[in-house]
């Protein structure tokens, strides 16, 4: 019999579980709602989430920097409250996108926000650790819920992206598990922290490289998936397609936070311990996928491939700024995606939008660009604004993204990799194509079809998503500053 | 004597077998066998590096992943009742309606 | 005295101005009256300047005000009055108020009469800017204005559509003015490369600074300044090579021919030449290539007037031919002569232009002397003048042309360069027979023109008045030869024959004079009797190779403007578009193609993603064995 | 008004946003207005500039990202002054001249967002302000080209968009190293200017960085061989667009050059002169070839444009105060004069729908004050003294002379060159008999047309006889910039070259 | 020597099910072999120690999980043999083989080490299922009750795509609409 063990409250630290707590309970209140009565409005549920949600920040925003509890399974650092914040403001942007003026399948569904925010909850648990065990429970907990957000639209393509998705997924859990599998075999542990300890020890061993690079290469892989990048990107243009708008755009954000986060707890750990062989790796794999994204996103027909392509694309280039594994760097990927995150809201919000039950314009298409062709004489206001959303994200100034873009620069030249700087450059240029692309359709070509209305799902709400997004992208000059110093001190605080 | 490695070798090949069964099978269901059949062989290299480490982390591991895979099972069958309800077939090859 | 200055150079511009007012409305005589009136102005202002310079010896100098001023360049617009400028001041003013005068009579009939005007006014201006400027830059202005003037009258009648090289030997108006204003250009830059090279040694542009800087310059720099200069100088005045669009000009209206074509701007050259004397004198080399030039340039134009069958291009060649004399002149050293030569040739040369202009008028604007003759019936006064003239320019004397042309041969003798004098001597011969070819066969002879339905009638009278001064200047203008020099000699530096030359002067004038008077009865013998053509003559190597002016043009067309054309056409076509377009869109494409490639990989079917997974991991893994294998 | 920069940059684009609201028939009245009030605030600007001081004026600095060193910081002088307000005088002749039809409004208001972006590259003294307005400024004129323009506008408007792109993108890249550098040397973040002036870089480092910055500026000068977007976009823009091009968004290019390669790099640009000047010398040769070559007369003179950028090139790198300030110059005289050409030749695409010359002929006779202005500008393109286009041209060549006397003479064959192309122009267009019966019927300037030509007549001749008032502030501010760059630079060879306003004296 | 023949008997018997779970055309063969494959590795565990592992993966696997495949199998009437397009053998073969070649270089690398220390080190005295529960209800408390909610999730997940409101899709349904229109204007 083994005597025991006593743990005191405060040694547990609960606080730190305080923000995953809530939005677990918020899943939970949803479905007792539910339960008590049902076919309530989506309206209820939506509003619930976004109150759930906000509470939810307000708590991480209340936690303090570098702490860790419960038996040091959670890590509150300042990486983890950044994005933790990332992630529920995000989620918080994009649920209102369910209050459209038309009822499609998913939002009638009470579940769908219980598991979106079990989602959340997952991603959160994803970001507060360096347990390699909750981080895969947190990955599986997010994921399992995405795959049935994405199903759950309920048409052909939706259970096709799920499918994919979901079978690739698997695929890779498998890698992740081997992954760690090899690292526990390395170092006797499955906790960051010890395994750098431990790694560090053991690196000039003989014959034990092979195991460190075959380690970093199964969790690469596994976080390639997550993080769409080449060759590990080929679900996101189907998924992408095959979910809604709203969620399209929400995967092209939210769950990279979550994945870049933990890739800078692992990759990081490796470069720190002097393995170049990973930056090299991940620089390879960084340029490859911005570039490879890049010219298939030149030949889409479909605006949301194109934005998929596109955002694979953009997450090659905060990949690049991973392995620089400077402050700068991990800065400049927070930075990135919390400018990205308003854009992007824009994009997906425009496209949603103008989301019609049938395929009107293509067989194949939801949002085929001739969709868009002369917006600017059908809906002028929604033309300007989109295309102030391509522009953006083409990385024209002063939009958001641009200042985004020019950090990640700017942490590329610091850092000495001036030659990446410019593939970067070199890499915008050829996005600038297809972001054009569709403002050349919006203004420069005449309507295809004399269509009544393009912008059918437009309601009061999604119009103060898409003008809050427009605010957001355009004032960016105003709010880097406090952005990045924030961002800054709190990385730096956590030593990344 | 066995050694970790002998054990982790048949980890590697079961893993890789897995593997094959991913990449060779064409109808869905047959390959969520492949997947579990590859977090199987990681919940034997688990056990056997817990075993030789005489540390517990290993197990808690291999507790997970099957608990991840059985998740997974029910979120995969139910993605398949629906797609099948639809498509009426499990075939891959069908599901290529979006691609390019 | 400065207002002087001012109205001197003003009253043409604010003439032209004037004109310009009206220069889209139908003919106003009026236009022309004032305008002839403020050039009168100007004339009595030159002339009261000349009478100051003269009497007090001295130059009137004004800074009217800055121009550019960068760096240490400064150019202001500044104006000098000396014995030099003064001199042209007047043969200027007096030249264009005569012409001005002619034209209201000559472009009567003219719809653009008004523009007419401007155009004329507005070339005065330049000439005046060009002579009076008290620096290379603002001398540059007015080479240039003088420049765009010429361009605008030659093609004054620019409606006239191209033609073949075989209908008329300039094509047309606007084609000839094109090329004048090219063929100067070309010249320009060398005149500009001129003005570098001395900004750069001397630090300023101002005539003054830069000679008193010659002493101080090395004899390369002042040699390739010279000759970059005198390149300009080629182009304005039209020395060989650069002198095929003189002949053509001479599509412009006949006054424009006398005024700026025989009296003034052809003669910039000149002027530059004796203007920067101080350069030349220095860089004996250039000078004598300079000399040289313009004695072939006299003999060569010379002879391609001898068979020349245009009334206008015969005078055209013989302007070129005596500006060869200028040059020769101005090479030699003799800058007070070569001056006053080109004023003496100013007088009688336009009164040659402005007779055939009369003629042309009669004619109605027939210029095929082989079509003429017999004119002196209807058109005494204009045979007198163009007489007159012809003998001024065969260097009959007392004749103005006898006194300027000889003392330079004289000088040629004296400086004893033998080859240039007896090509010179020779040249005179020519002149003389040419001339009076085309007055005899204008003139004299059977009346060919009846053919041809013709009426010719003398011009106004007015017209021919107005001629009269430059008719008595013809006339007298040689008698003040040594006055003149005395006055010029303030500013330029003498030049004086040795005593062997002046003891052999008559002798030497005596030769000239025969060759002169063989001429004029060479002609007067095959020509005054009225024409006979003779095909075996005119078919004849030379006689063919002299009409075709050496088949110049004809080159200047083959090996350079087609060629020139032809490249650009290629530089288009295959290069831009071929070559450089070309590659950027590729680029493009490039990358649109391998976008159409790589979406191949995303076949929409799982199992193919499953291996893309799948090889992306293995490969990574191999990567990593390899690579920790490698160390 | 010490924040006069920021009014001019922000009034245009303010009015243009309410220019939302102004009804589709006030729109061109409501621009003229606005446009008009920015070139009278510029002209203000003008009055009150000390020009004497060499220096910045009107310095308006605020931080905006103090922690990423970007600041809101704003500043003209000498050489900024003039390129201002030309800008704004060829926005105001633009929209007056304009004879757009369709979507007016849309029209007026993107042009009035140009300007901003345009006023605020020439303004700008912080790199990432520049930066920024520099590429917001493709974004108006895509819509413009692409939307008003010809046949080809798509293709010529994304060519035109992503070429420049990318060259900018590059410069980003170097200015983001600079930046790095001064972090490096001072622990401060900067993109300041005079932050970045007071850098003194080693060689290698300068070439590097000078190659960044040559790529994005030579694209938008372009200079060859990156030229080939310029025929395109002026092709196919609407006169309007043709002739902010040419005026103002090409003179971005040499203006950067000015402000930030010379400065900031001089001793790689004393190493980049031989190059440079060869492309110049290609560009002001071959493209004067190409122009002759051309049956579209817009083409002659988009291809006649990249000519005189060669010479603009070619002074800036004479590294005397004649070529910069000559340059600086010639940057005004060519956006005036090639601005007004385009609009001649829109004058005519407006009546006749084609801008093949061989379809015309003879126009001298049936539109005389059209041939007149049309004469006028060409002279004052190919340089007559006493126009505008002299002064530039002859400053920059007796600049560059000092430098290489040969390669001064083959860029003076521009001289010679542009008048054959400028004058088989005008010959085939105006002399000539009228072939064409539709030619015969043709109406001469409108007062609309007049009201705008007549204008920029005055100024080519005013500026052509009496360049003083502008040259000699930029005089100052280019001396001062020379002295500057002289003592800043490292070799010994950039310390002969760069010729601090003794440079004759020296020689004798 | 027991250990070791358990080993070797349970290595070939494993790989083998695993083959013909991979290789079968047939269903049911497939999933027979891959439970009883299950079932060996269980095995596997009891040997290395991890009692109570090798009796959750009992529970789970061959219970839970080949429960759920085996009413999956009947709903899918997959009885039957299954044709399937075959991907390139070759690169199927040569990712598998390479993968296992270069995964079995790296675990034939000298991974363990005598350094590594324990840090929850088991107690042999007390008994697997103890140690096991002491470890998972206090370190492992968190990712515990997060796999209950990812077992929640995949229960909702589970019932709500199976489900038979999946059976009707508004998101091409455009009467839905305007029956949400016709109430408002009845409102």
């Amino acid at each position: 019999m083994l005597e025991p063990i006593k743990v005191s409250l405060e040694s547990l630290n609960l606080i730190t579980l305080a923000p995953m707590l809530i939005a677990i309970a918020g899943g939970l209140i949803i479905l007792c709602i539910d339960l008590i009565k049902e076919n309530l409005d989506k309206s209820l549920y939506v509003m619930l989430t976004v109150l759930v949600l906000f509470t939810d920040f307000i708590s991480v925003m209340g936690l303090n920097v570098n702490e860790r509890g419960f038996f040091d399974v959670m890590l509150i650092d300042g990486v983890s409250i950044i994005s933790q914040l990332l992630i529920v403001a995000g989620s918080m942007l994009f649920i209102p996108l369910g209050l459209t003026s038309r009822r499609f399948h998913e939002y009638e569904y009470p579940e769908f926000f219980a598991l979106f925010l079990f989602m959340i909850a997952g991603f959160q648990f994803m970001a507060a650790s360096d347990n390699l065990i909750l981080i895969f429970v947190g990955i599986e907990t997010a994921s399992l819920a995405l795959y049935t957000l994405i199903a759950l639209h309920n048409r052909s393509d939706s259970y096709e992206a799920a499918v994919k998705y979901f079978t690739m997924g698997a695929l890779a859990a498998a890698f992740y598990a081997m992954g760690s599998a090899v690292i526990y075999a390395l170092t006797g542990s499955v906790e960051l922290y010890q395994v750098a300890e431990v790694l560090s020890s053991r690196l000039d061993e003989a014959g034990l490289m092979i195991a460190v690079f075959g380690s970093s290469v199964l969790l690469l892989s596994a976080f390639a998936f997550k993080l769409s990048l080449f060759p590990f990107h080929t679900w996101a243009p189907d998924v992408y397609q095959g979910a809604t708008a709203p969620l399209a755009g929400y995967m092209s954000v939210v769950p990279k936070i979550a994945a870049f986060v933990v890739s800078i707890r692992l990759f990081g750990m490796y470069i720190e311990l002097g393995v170049e062989w990973v930056r090299i790796i991940i620089l390879v794999i960084a340029v490859l996928t911005m570039t490879l994204a890049n010219i298939m996103a030149l030949v889409q027909e479909d605006v949301k491939r194109m934005l998929a392509y596109s955002s694979i694309s953009h997450a090659g280039f905060v990949v690049a700024a991973l392995a620089l594994d400077t402050t700068d760097g991990n800065t400049s990927i927070f930075l990135y995606y919390a400018l990205f995150m308003f854009t992007n809201l824009g994009a997906f919000a425009m496209l949603w939008i103008s989301r019609h039950k049938q395929r009107r314009f293509d067989d194949r298409y939801d949002n085929p660009y001739e969709k868009f062709a002369g917006l600017i004489n059908i809906m002028p206001v929604g033309a300007v604004i989109m295309a102030l959303f391509m522009l953006s994200l083409a990385g024209v100034p002063p939009f958001s993204v641009f200042w985004g873009k020019i950090y990640v620069m700017q942490a590329a030249v610091n850092a000495g990799y001036v030659w990446l700087a410019i593939v970067m450059g070199l890499n915008s240029a050829i996005a600038a194509y297809y972001y054009l692309k569709l403002v050349v359709y919006m203004f420069l070509k005449e309507p295809v079809k004399s269509v009544d209305v393009v912008y059918y799902n437009l309601s009061k709400p999604l119009m103060a998503i898409i003008g809050f997004a427009t605010v957001a992208t355009v004032t960016a000059i105003f709010y880097v500053q406090p952005l990045i110093s924030y961002l800054y001190y709190m990385i730096s605080a956590s030593g990344y | 004597m066995i050694g970790l490695s002998h054990y982790l070798i048949v980890s590697a090949l079961i893993f890789s077998i897995g593997l094959v069964g991913v990449l060779r099978r064409r109808n869905l269901l047959m390959l969520f066998f492949a997947t579990e059949v590859m977090l199987n062989a990681v919940n034997i290299a688990f056990a056997a590096i817990s075993h030789y480490y005489n540390d517990l982390t290993g197990q808690m591991f291999a507790f997970f992943v099957i608990a991840i895979a059985a998740s997974e099972v029910a979120v995969g069958l139910g993605i398949l009742i629906v797609l099948y309800k639809k498509q009426g077939s499990l075939d891959l090859d069908e599901l290529t309606t979006m691609k390019g | 005295m400065e207002s002087l200055v001012y109205i001197a150079l003003f009253a043409p511009f604010v003439s032209s101005l004037f004109a310009a007012l009206f220069g889209m409305s139908p003919r106003k005589t009026f236009v022309g009256a004032i305008a002839s009136l403020l050039l009168f102005v100007s004339l009595s202002a030159s002339m009261m300047l000349a009478y100051h310079v003269y009497q007090t010896g001295e130059s009137v100098h004004i800074t009217m005000m800055d121009w550019i001023h960068m760096g240490d360049l400064y150019i202001p617009f500044g104006f000098n009055v000396d014995q030099v400028s003064v001199t042209m001041m007047n043969v200027v003013t007096l030249v264009s108020t005569v012409v001005h005068i002619y034209s209201i009579g000559y472009m009567d009939h003219d719809k653009s009469f008004n523009r007419f005007f401007s155009y004329l006014s507005a070339f005065v201006f330049s000439m005046m800017v060009l002579v009076m400027s008290d620096n290379f830059a603002g001398l540059f202005i007015g080479w240039e204005g003088v420049g765009v003037c010429s361009w605008l009258l030659i093609g004054f009648w620019y409606h006239k559509p191209d033609l073949t090289r075989e209908e008329n030997p300039s094509i047309s108006p606007s084609w000839a003015a094109n090329e004048a204003f090219i063929m100067n250009r070309i010249a320009d830059l060398g005149m500009l490369i001129g003005l570098f090279i001395i900004y750069w040694n001397v630090g300023s542009l101002q005539y003054d600074a830069v000679f008193a800087a010659i002493p101080h310059l090395t004899d390369v720099i002042l040699s390739t300044a010279a000759i970059a200069l005198f390149i300009g100088a080629m182009g304005k005045s039209a020395q060989f090579p650069l002198h095929t669009w003189l002949t053509d000009a001479m599509e412009g209206p006949t006054p424009v021919s006398a005024l700026i074509h025989a009296a003034t701007m052809v003669t910039a050259g000149v002027f530059l030449v004796i203007r920067v004397h101080p350069l030349f004198s220095v860089t004996p080399e250039v000078s004598y290539f300079i000399a040289a030039l313009g004695t072939f340039v006299a003999f060569f134009a010379a002879s391609m007037a001898l068979v020349n069958r245009d009334l206008k291009r015969i005078i055209a060649f013989s302007t070129l031919s005596q500006l060869g004399y200028m040059f020769a002149a101005a090479g030699l050293g003799a800058y007070w002569i070569a001056l006053f030569h080109l004023a003496a040739h100013a007088f009688f040369k336009a009164l040659l232009f402005l007779g055939a202009g009369n003629v042309m008028h009669a004619m109605h604007d027939e210029l095929d002397i082989f079509k003429m003759g017999g004119l002196k019936k209807s058109m005494k006064a204009t045979y007198i003048y163009m007489g007159l003239a012809s003998l001024a320019l065969a260097g009959i004397p007392p004749l103005a042309g006898f006194f300027s042309k000889d003392a330079i041969i004289e000088t040629a003798f004296n400086e004893g360069t033998l080859i240039l004098w007896v090509m010179l001597v020779v040249t005179a011969g020519m002149t003389a027979f040419y001339s009076f070819r085309q007055v005899f066969l204008t003139f004299e002879g059977d009346e060919r023109y009846k053919e041809f339905g013709i009426h010719p009638h003398e011009m106004y009278k007015f017209v021919l008045v107005a001629m009269s001064p430059l008719a008595i200047l013809a006339v007298i203008a040689g008698f003040f030869r040594e006055s003149f020099n005395a006055f010029v000699t303030h500013l330029l530096p003498g030049y004086e024959m040795s005593e062997h030359t002046h003891h052999l002067a008559l002798i030497l004038g005596a030769i000239v004079f025969a060759f002169a008077v063989g001429g004029i009865l060479l002609a007067y013998k095959k020509y005054a009797k009225g024409l006979k053509r003779s095909e075996k003559v005119e078919n004849s190597f030379i006689y063919r190779l002299l009409a075709n002016q050496y088949y110049i043009p004809n080159l200047y067309e083959e090996f350079i403007s087609k060629p020139y054309a032809m490249i650009s056409e290629m530089m288009w076509k295959g290069v831009d578009l071929k070559i450089v377009d070309t590659t950027v869109d590729g680029i493009a494409k490039f990358l649109y193609r391998s976008g159409d490639g790589t979406r191949k990989m995303q076949t929409g079917n799982l199992s193919n993603y499953l291996n893309w997974m799948a090889i992306g991991g293995v490969l990574l893994l191999v990567v990593a064995m390899i690579s920790a294998m490698i160390g | 008004m010490d924040n006069i920069l920021s009014v001019l940059v922000f009034f245009p684009a303010i009015a243009g946003m309410l220019g939302f609201v102004v009804n589709k028939d006030s729109a061109r009245v409501y621009g003229i207005t606005v446009a008009a009030i920015e070139f009278f605030l510029s002209l203000w600007l003008w009055f009150a500039f000390d020009g004497h001081n060499p220096g910045m004026q009107f310095v308006e600095m605020i931080p905006m990202i103090p922690d990423f060193g970007v600041s809101y910081y704003l500043g003209v002088d000498g050489i900024s002054l003039f390129i201002i307000l030309m800008t704004t005088l060829m926005t105001l002749i633009g929209i007056m001249s304009m004879s757009v039809t369709e979507n007016v409004k849309n029209m007026v208001i993107t042009l009035l967002f140009l300007e901003m972006t345009m006023v605020g590259v020439f303004v700008s003294l912080d790199a990432i302000i520049f930066y920024l307005f520099w590429e917001l400024s493709l974004v108006p004129m895509l819509y413009i080209i692409g939307a008003w323009g010809g046949t080809l506008r798509v293709y010529a408007a994304i060519k035109f968009f992503l070429y420049t792109f990318m060259g900018s993108l590059i410069m980003l890249v170097g200015m983001l190293f600079v930046a790095y550098i001064y972090h490096d040397l001072t622990g401060v973040w900067s993109f300041a200017l005079t932050d970045w002036y007071a850098l003194v870089l080693p060689v290698n480092y300068q070439l590097w960085l000078f190659a960044a910055f040559f790529i994005g500026f030579a694209i938008k000068v372009p200079m060859f061989p990156f030229h080939t977007w310029l025929p395109y976009a002026h092709g196919q823009a609407p006169t309007i667009g043709s002739v902010i091009l040419a005026a103002v968004l090409l003179k971005m290019g040499t203006y950067g050059f000015v402000r930030f390669s010379l400065p900031m790099f001089p001793d790689a640009s004393v190493i980049a002169i031989t190059p440079i000047a060869m492309i110049s010398i290609i560009m002001i040769i071959y493209t004067a070839m190409v122009a002759y070559a051309q049956k579209d007369m817009k083409q002659v003179v988009a291809y006649s444009s990249v000519s005189h950028m060669g010479i603009i090139m070619l002074g800036i790198f004479a590294m005397n105060a004649e070529g910069i300030g000559g340059s600086v110059f010639q940057m005004l005289s060519h956006g005036i004069v090639s601005g007004a050409l385009f609009m001649l030749v829109g004058v005519i695409y407006d009546r006749r729908h084609t801008k093949m010359m061989d379809e015309f002929g003879g126009l001298a006779s049936i539109m005389p004050k059209y041939a007149v202005i049309f004469g006028i500008m060409l002279m004052a393109s190919v340089g007559l003294p006493l126009t505008i286009g002299f002064v530039g041209e002859f400053l920059v060549l007796i600049g560059f002379y000092q430098v290489s006397p040969i390669m001064t003479i083959l860029a003076g064959s521009s001289i010679i060159l542009g008048a054959v192309y400028m004058l088989s122009v005008y010959k085939k267009s105006f002399f000539g008999p009228v072939t064409k019966d539709e030619n015969k019927t043709l109406k001469d300037l409108d007062i609309k047309e007049t009201v705008s030509l007549v204008p920029l007549v005055l100024i080519v001749i005013w500026l052509g006889v009496y360049p003083k008032p502008i040259l000699e502030p930029i005089d100052n501010s280019v001396k001062a910039m020379l002295s500057f760059m002289d003592e800043k630079a490292i070799t010994q060879e950039a310390k002969d070259m760069i010729q601090v306003a003794k440079s004759t004296k020296e020689m004798k | 020597m027991y250990e070791q023949i358990a080993f070797y008997l349970f290595s070939v018997l494993t790989v083998t099910l695993f083959l013909i779970t991979v290789m079968s055309k047939n269903v049911l063969y497939a999933m027979t072999s891959l439970a009883a494959g299950m079932v060996l590795i269980s095995g596997f565990f009891f040997i290395l120690g991890a009692d109570f592992l090798g009796v959750v993966q009992l529970i789970v696997y061959v219970g839970a999980v080949m429960a759920l495949y085996s009413f999956a199998m009947m709903f899918f009437d997959a009885t039957r043999n299954i044709k399937e397009k075959s991907t390139h053998p070759a690169l199927v073969f040569g990712l598998g083989g390479m993968s296992a070649l270069v995964l079995v270089m790296m675990f034939a690398a000298p991974l363990y080490s005598e350094k590594i220390q324990a840090f929850y080190p088991m107690h042999p005295e007390a008994g697997n299922a103890q140690d096991v529960g002491i470890v998972l209800f206090t370190k492992y408390l968190i990712p515990f009750e997060v796999a209950a909610v990812m077992l929640l999730v995949a229960m909702i997940a589970g019932i709500i795509l199976a489900g038979k409101k999946m059976d009707v899709s508004f998101t091409q349904d455009l009467s839905v609409d305007d029956e949400i229109m016709k109430q408002k204007d009845a409102k």
